[in-house]
């Protein structure tokens, strides 16, 4: 009875909610704040985006957006539980994304052999391209932040030499836009049309198993445990047997693998064709959004689902009269708000923990002839 | 906002919005939007002369460099939804989400700039930048006085490489001993070249010292870099594109270098596609705006290639009664 | 709380001692003296004024000086730059500094070299930047906090002349020490603290160690000693021909560890002594596998582990208790039973196959915590909410838990108070009974004696003497660690004590 | 035997002698620069490619560097007082918005001053952050990042594109035209540099390009980058607040035991990164382009942070570093793949010298490697003209992951970047 008390911290729920609900406040009223300073009404852009972003097809656009998002950020947040800084999961997923669509539109086999296929030739390149900054720290002790950031330039490099009419794609109709071949229809991925509000793409299914394995892994596994224990403290998990170096590489390599899936949800789901106006850029915002949902798989899920419906709803706030562009500053905002108050909480937490053990430590000391009673 | 349920029979109300009391023009920009001083402005141009023909209002919403297909579909259909009839995507990247959307409103029409969606109910406004781009060569290998040019594009996408292609073109068949020197200051997926005027400064001046004496820059911003590095040397001249640079308030220092602009009236596209739709007959399918139709043309601001005003004309003549072919691709 | 109703008068121109266990807050307490922590109410008095000292400046402004029991220095700054930080007002950062430094040095028989990295100086020279840091300064109150932790009794002695003549100059010094015997010897009055209050002043001349002892804790002082030799003849653990370099920025070689051999038998705790940078620490990661040897064998039971995993080797019966507990022994921000899977996540309790079993090993740490009397609310509150004290009393349980062959121990009992210290001894003598073999490394040269069968020198990575602990004097075995003495050790008995 | 006692000290752990370390970094660059010149001048005589150090190609370089070597001595303050500012992206993005609003509005001076001032701004916001809520630095100056690319563009939007903005020719992702900023010639000496350049002399005309590159058509911000380099050494290695400011970046408990206030210097450190970063933004919205544009910042702030790591936190090294960008980035702008393909050459040359070096410490199967990869690059010299413009375009990339590769070990960052730090939380 009392360990399940313990167990169940109401303190410690508590103030895990207390986080994030302060930073949106205070988001909230910083945003409430700017709007009201260019002289327009705070309180109807905000109402505008409740009742935009809760229609239905406001709901099958969040999720879809949601699914790309939350691969990205549990792509980071892999090697964020690592403290390792993968900016260069932008250019994995490019490149994983490209190449897949390169296979995917030379493959002539049925979708259920093709479909894998695809997803593992993406999860492949993009763990190979991981591999090269995590080799080059293990081996040469360069920093994958730099080493991330060149590599991005050199994948939109490789892209751009690649993907030109006559190498491995080809020019539209319109003369403007350069494609891989699309992929047979065959190769789509399944979607549930939901009528009116939209197609919902399948790929969710995917990223939620994805979730849950990043969970499971971390939380239940021998790995797990060894890939977090190097998080915290490299020293302390050399000391217990981990090969950090091993450990460095492989979870840059998952991180790219992850990384790969990033772009499957559009390839599979929507443009079935890499063009060179694929969406680029989610990599950065994966990190937003693994920061936000602090490396946690829900956390981060409902990040993913918060970046959609901003999206989602400061655009509909144009036709409104609002200048779209308050939705970077509302990012922004959020997520400075949020590592603060996280990094609040986190201390008033710490805090207040010593200060029970403390105050248990003086009651025992207190009563040294009583029979102790620890747990 | 509004539910998918309402989608249906909204779209069929707003149909008819096209006749009686002027028109209810929606505007996609391409990012940018209005104010661009290049395609999105002129386009812009193109809507505020018809609204002010026909009477009616305007309705613009602006990409961002974050879009997804699913951002610029929404677009459209926010627009479709609000009864804006016709609307148009300004640029290449609204082709896609045209398709669907246009699909979805089968009573609205669409236009669509600088690229082909095949759907009854969508006018593609196409551009032979190339075309332009020849005369542009022509101007170039007329004027140089050292047999040798360049040419500087923004980002290596298949639209610049139009330019490009058009402009070696023209440069050769008039004059075959001019030497040509390309440069490209971003690639693929990174569009900084695009918006990196000292980037541009950069690569004109390199095309300077090699002795180059004509640049013709297609870079966006980039190539306001370009231009101020020909206006350091004397004797070079510049060759701009898109818009008239000769009369942007930004480069008025710099405008005695410029030759001429290699001018796109997307404006004249798209005030024909919403008059189309006013006049009750939306105009559908490709519409080239050639150079026979004045959809491409070559600024004469500054009056410097009055001098060779008979062989631009010629060359003109060439291409417009099909003589000469131009390359879309270098 | 670690302070309440501290009362402390200290007297110009003598030495000060402050004794207690730890955690009883002398720490604390010098460092509110210092301006570093700001005390909640009560008042200090420095020469008749009533001050508050809101940071360090104040304090040293009024003549404070303080020698932090963990050095304060910055590794990739060089000496002088380490002096002069923080008081460029009196002599610039320049050459009138460098000047100053020599002459100060000079004067006091210091021995610092202004110019090299602070990297390069050993715990000794380190120790003597820190004291030429407070006299600097000008300070006229010195506070040294457990300055000898790390010094050999000769180096103990130089610095204590080193006070005594501070003390003619009409300095005032504040001395914290666990080590009772130099208490006695220093001091001119000494104060106990006790949970946070201080408990009394005595004067050394009319109190014995013992009587100061219980002062302390309360009750009598615990001893290492062990009784009888639980030794046998299997070998347990043999280096043969260990030999380490490792090469710096530089591109320098430097040898670390040349030439290590020794058996410990089952049985036999091996206690090594030595200056703390010569070699131990590296030593211990070796025989983890932390560090790969140039050359040379580890054998483990008969077996040949020299290029085994870590891991494989703390499967194969090797607990290790790691001298940093805080760096290599605990993940600090993770609740005590993750900490109780550390370095055993292969292992039962903690996990079947490739999967945690977070239950067993959640009912375990329970087992540990009322075993290993670790004095905490719950398993869930991380361990850096844990005093030290109580951190290696899991960091032992957690260790013993598996049954190792080999014990490796690196300072057991660094920092932990003299009940825990008590306890955590008597779980390495009754595993030792049981047949463990234990490499046992110490600063404290008291319980090397006490608990070790074997005793070995380290001295420059090498291994250049050793003793037998029955007979040995900690002076004895402190020239050796200096260098001074090679070979085989034995106690002189005419050595008067 | 009987146990004696002694006098001396015991000896540190063994270590070598390291003797001689201060004198080693002038004298060692100015080698270092001395080879690289020779070597880019043999490299230059065998391939015939004049343009690798010729005057415009120097002088493209410096306008590409300066930014960089802001970026990067931004980072260099604000990592020597222990705080990682990833977040110059974002302060450079500050900077260049500042510059273009005041610029436009007023004059080119103030314009400076104002986008030195956002990039204090921005470099406050990250230190409050981190140095008052102790947030891990990363994670904050990603937040910079996102925040100031945010408001960048509201503002941009509310200020540039209606009204008189807008007819000056400001526009959502642009601010009207600035007036120049005053450009500097040495009369006489150029012209001159350049007729010995001209004749393509070994070494001679290769000093003279580099020099003539340097001292021609110099715009005042890049002689104040200048100076704040030779400024910034002087203050951080040179000053009690340079000593200060460094030792909270190596031990900031140490600092606070010795009555720094580690707080006071870390907020001044930031601060006046986020300054330096800002001017960074300045001088593209001033200098290069004479206004404020979207997305011009481009990823310097990033490439910036690389150039520091590079120059092993060290004003020299981080200006060989920026230099370095700018050179190869010149390069492939103003000359395509022909020049890159010359580079291709020098590359054999060094991982030959490499594989010997390696040879002679014995270290076997790293000479081969190297030697393998030296084969490698000079058969793709030998049977091509050029590089692919794609590919040219990655060059200063490349280099940079290249040159990281082979020296990043002997890096040496300050002790306790990036730690986070509380005042009375030292043991
Ligand atoms: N603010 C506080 N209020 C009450 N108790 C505290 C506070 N801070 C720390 N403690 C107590 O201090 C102990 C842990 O502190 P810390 O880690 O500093 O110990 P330590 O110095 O390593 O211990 P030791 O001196 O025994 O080795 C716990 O018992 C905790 O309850
Ligand atoms: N502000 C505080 N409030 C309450 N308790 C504290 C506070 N700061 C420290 N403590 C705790 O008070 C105790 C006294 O610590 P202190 O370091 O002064 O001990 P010490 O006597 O120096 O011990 P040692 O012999 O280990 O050096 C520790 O447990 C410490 O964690
Ligand atoms: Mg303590
Ligand atoms: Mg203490």
């Amino acid at each position: 009875m009392k360990k399940l008390t313990s167990r169940i911290d109401k303190e410690r729920l508590l103030l895990g909610v207390a986080a994030p609900l302060l930073a949106i406040v205070t988001a909230l009223v910083v945003t409430a704040l700017v709007i009201l300073a260019t002289g327009k009404n705070p309180g109807a852009a905000f109402s505008d985006m409740l009742t935009y972003g809760s229609a239905s097809d406001s709901q099958v656009y969040i999720l879809n957006k949601a699914t790309t998002y939350y691969l990205a950020g549990v792509a980071v947040a892999i090697g964020f539980r690592m403290n390792l800084f993968n900016i260069g999961v932008d250019g994995q997923y490019r490149l994983a994304a490209f190449v897949a669509a390169v296979l995917g539109g030379a493959l002539t086999v049925p979708g259920w052999i093709a479909i894998p296929l695809i997803i593992l030739c993406a999860m492949a390149t993009g763990a190979l391209w991981a591999a090269i900054a995590g080799i080059l720290k293990v081996t040469r002790g360069v920093s994958e932040v730099i080493s991330t950031i060149m590599l991005n330039s050199i994948a939109t490099a490789i892209i751009a030499y690649l993907l030109q009419p006559g190498k491995l794609a080809e020019l539209q109709s319109g003369g403007t836009v350069v494609s891989t071949d699309p992929l047979p229809k065959s190769s789509y991925f399944f979607t549930i049309d939901t009528g009116a509000a939209g197609v919902l793409w399948g790929f969710i299914v995917v990223a939620v198993l994805v979730g849950i394995a990043y969970w499971f892994v971390l939380g239940r596994t021998r790995f797990g445990f060894d890939l977090r224990t190097v998080g915290q403290s490299e020293s302390a998990a050399t000391a217990s047997g981990v090969s950090v170096k091993k450990m460095v590489a492989t979870s840059m390599i998952i991180s790219g693998a992850v990384a790969g899936l990033i772009g499957m949800p559009t390839l599979l789901n929507d443009s079935h064709q890499f063009s060179n106006d694929f969406p680029s850029g989610i990599g950065f915002t994966g990190i937003a959004i693994a920061l936000l949902g602090r490396n946690n798989p829900v956390g981060i899920a409902l990040g993913a689902l918060l970046w959609g419906f901003l999206e989602r709803t400061t655009n509909h706030l144009e036709f409104e009269g609002y200048d779209k562009e308050i939705l970077g500053v509302i990012q922004g905002v959020i997520v400075l708000c949020v590592v603060i108050a996280y990094e609040l909480v986190r201390r008033y937490g710490l805090k207040r923990q010593q200060q029970r053990v403390g105050a248990e430590l003086a009651a025992q000391a207190a009563a040294p002839t009583q029979k102790q009673e620890v747990a | 906002g509004s539910t998918s349920s309402e989608n249906d029979s909204s779209s069929s109300s707003s149909a008819s919005a096209g006749g009686g009391s002027g028109v209810k023009i929606g505007l996609a920009f391409d990012v940018g939007g209005r104010g661009d001083r290049s395609f999105n402005d002129s386009a812009a141009r193109g809507a505020d002369k018809a609204k002010a023909e026909f009477g009616g209002s305007i309705k613009e919403l602006t990409a961002k460099t974050s879009d997804t297909e699913a951002d610029r579909e929404q677009r459209l259909t926010d627009l479709a939804d609000a009864g804006y009839n016709p609307i148009v995507g300004v640029g290449f990247s609204y082709a896609a989400s045209m398709t669907k959307v246009a699909a979805k409103y089968p009573k609205v029409s669409f236009g669509i700039v600088d690229s082909v969606v095949d759907a009854k109910n969508v006018d593609s406004i196409t551009f032979t930048e190339e075309q332009g781009s020849y005369l542009a060569g022509v101007a170039a290998a007329l004027k140089t006085k050292k047999n040798h040019v360049g040419f500087i594009g923004g980002v290596d996408v298949p639209l610049i490489k139009k330019f490009e292609a058009g402009f070696t073109q023209g440069v050769h068949d008039t004059k075959p001993a001019v030497k040509v020197d390309s440069q490209y200051l971003s690639h693929g997926s990174d569009f900084s070249g695009f918006a990196s005027p000292d980037k541009g400064k950069a690569a004109a001046s390199g095309m300077l010292d090699n002795g180059a004496d004509v640049i013709y820059s297609a870079a966006g911003s980039s190539g306001n870099g370009a231009i101020e590095a020909v206006n350091g040397v004397k004797g070079a001249w510049a060759i701009g594109v898109d818009s008239d640079q000769y009369n942007i308030p930004g480069l008025a220092k710099y405008k005695a270098s410029i030759l001429t602009s290699m001018v796109k009236n997307v404006d004249v596209g798209v005030y024909d596609f919403v008059k189309s739709v006013h006049d009750g007959k939306p105009l559908t399918g490709v519409n080239n705006y050639s150079l026979a139709k004045n959809g491409v043309s070559l600024a004469t601001s500054g009056g410097f290639i009055d001098d060779i005003k008979t062989q631009l004309d010629a060359a003109k003549q060439k291409i417009v009664d099909g003589s000469i072919k131009v390359k879309t691709t270098p | 709380m670690a302070n309440r109703d501290i009362d402390i008068t200290v007297r110009t121109g003598t030495v000060h001692a402050l004794c207690g266990e730890n955690g009883a807050g002398k720490s604390t307490l010098m460092k509110i003296l210092y301006g570093m922590q700001q005390p909640d109410e009560g008042t200090i008095t420095v020469n008749g004024d009533q001050v508050t000292f809101s940071n360090p400046a104040d304090a040293i402004a009024r003549g404070i000086g303080m020698v932090h029991q963990h050095f304060m220095l910055a590794d990739n700054l060089t000496v002088l730059e380490n002096v002069v930080l923080g008081a460029e007002k009196l002599h610039g950062i320049g050459g009138k500094a460098r000047t100053k430094i020599r002459e100060i040095s000079d004067a006091y028989g210091l021995n610092v070299r202004p110019d090299v990295l602070l990297e390069e100086l050993g715990v000794a020279d380190r120790q003597r930047v820190e004291i030429l840091k407070v006299l600097y300064r000008g300070a006229k109150t010195l506070i040294l906090d457990e300055p000898t932790a790390v010094l050999v009794p000769q180096e103990v002695d130089a610095l204590f002349d080193n006070l005594r003549e501070l003390k003619a100059e009409g300095l005032t010094v504040i001395f914290i020490s666990h080590k009772l015997g130099e208490v006695l010897s220093v001091a001119d009055e000494i104060t106990v603290i006790r949970r946070g209050t201080t408990v009394g002043t005595v004067e050394p001349r009319n109190t014995t160690t013992k009587q100061l002892a219980e002062l302390m804790v309360g009750s009598e002082l615990p001893t290492p000693e062990t009784e009888e030799s639980t030794v046998t003849d299997v070998p347990l653990l043999k280096l043969d021909g260990l030999h380490l370099t490792q090469t710096d920025l530089d591109g320098v070689e430097r040898i670390i560890l040349d030439d290590i051999s020794f058996t410990i038998h089952k049985g036999e705790v091996l206690g090594i002594a030595g200056v703390e940078g010569n070699g131990q620490s590296e030593l211990v990661e070796a025989i983890m596998g932390i560090r790969a040897p140039d050359a040379g064998a580890i054998t483990l039971d008969g077996a040949d582990i020299s290029h085994v995993p870590t891991r494989n080797r703390r499967e194969a019966g090797v607990g290790y208790i790691p001298e940093d507990r805080h760096r290599h022994g605990l993940l600090l921000e993770a609740p005590l039973w993750e900490n109780r899977i550390l370095g055993h996540v292969t292992e039962r309790p903690n996990s079947r196959g490739q999967l945690l079993d977070i239950k067993s090993a959640r009912t375990d740490t329970e087992r540990i915590v009322q075993a290993y009397d670790v004095r905490t609310p719950g398993i869930d509150v991380t361990a850096a909410s844990l005093s030290g004290g109580n951190q290696q009393k899991l960091i032992v349980g957690r260790e013993m838990s598996h049954a190792p062959k080999l014990l490796i121990a690196a300072h057991p009992t660094r920092g932990v108070d003299v009940g825990a210290q008590a306890a955590i001894w008597d779980h390495i003598r009754e595993a030792r009974r049981e047949g463990l073999a234990v490499l046992l490394i110490s600063a404290d040269l008291d319980e090397l004696i006490g608990l070790s069968d074997t005793l070995r020198v380290m001295y420059r990575g090498r291994l250049v003497a050793d003793a037998d602990p029955a007979t040995i004097t900690p002076e004895e075995l402190g020239s050796a660690m200096t260098g001074a003495a090679t070979g085989h050790l034995e106690h002189a008995e005419d050595d008067a004590r | 035997m009987t146990a004696t006692m002694t006098d001396t000290p015991p000896p540190a752990a063994p270590k070598a002698d390291t003797g001689g370390r201060s004198g080693r970094s002038v004298g060692r660059i100015l080698t270092i620069i001395a080879g690289a010149l020779v070597l880019v001048a043999v490299v230059r005589i065998i391939t015939g490619a004049n343009q690798l150090t010729s005057e415009g190609q120097v002088s493209a370089a410096l306008g590409l560097a300066v930014p960089i070597g802001l970026a990067g001595l931004a980072g260099l303050w604000s990592e020597r007082s222990g705080v990682v500012n990833i977040g110059l992206e974002g302060m450079m993005i500050l900077g260049t918005f500042g510059a273009g609003w005041i610029g436009w509005q007023s004059n080119p001076w103030l314009g400076l001053l104002c986008g030195v001032g956002f990039g204090v701004l921005g470099g406050l916001v990250h230190a409050v952050a981190t140095v008052t809520f102790g947030v891990d630095h990363i994670v904050s100056g990603v937040a910079v990042n996102l925040l100031a690319l945010g408001i960048t563009q509201y503002l941009a939007k509310l200020f540039f594109s209606e009204g008189k903005p807008a007819e000056a020719g400001g526009n959502p992702k642009q601010s009207p035209p600035v007036e120049s900023l005053p450009h500097i010639d040495v009369p006489g000496l150029s012209d001159a540099l350049q007729s010995v350049e001209k004749h393509h002399w070994f070494l001679l005309s290769d000093i003279a390009g580099i020099l003539g590159g340097l001292v021609t058509d110099l715009s005042v911000v890049t002689l104040l980058a200048f100076l704040l380099f030779v400024g910034s050494w002087w203050l951080l290695w040179r000053t009690p607040f340079g000593l200060r400011l460094r030792s909270c970046g190596e031990n900031p408990i140490a600092a606070e035991s010795l009555g720094v206030n580690v707080y006071k210097y870390k907020y001044a450190a930031v601060a006046v990164s986020g300054g330096l970063a800002g001017l960074g933004g300045a001088f593209l919205a001033l200098v290069t382009s004479h206004t404020y544009l979207e997305g011009q910042t481009g990823g310097r702030g990033y490439i910036g942070l690389a150039a520091m790591i590079f120059g092993n936190w060290r004003p020299g090294g981080l200006a060989m570093g920026a230099g370095l960008f700018g050179y190869s980035d010149a390069l492939q702008l103003r000359n395509g793949g022909e020049t890159v393909h010359a580079l291709l050459l020098l590359l054999v040359v060094l991982l030959a010298g490499l594989a010997g070096w390696k040879l002679y410490r014995k270290a076997h199967w790293q000479a081969g490697i190297s030697l393998m990869v030296a084969a490698l690059v000079l058969v793709w010299y030998l049977f091509t003209d050029e590089v692919p413009s794609d590919f040219v375009g990655a060059t200063p990339y490349v280099v940079t992951l290249l040159v990281l590769s082979l020296s990043a070990q002997r890096l040496r960052m300050p002790r306790a970047d990036g730690m986070r730090y509380r005042k009375g939380q030292g043991k």
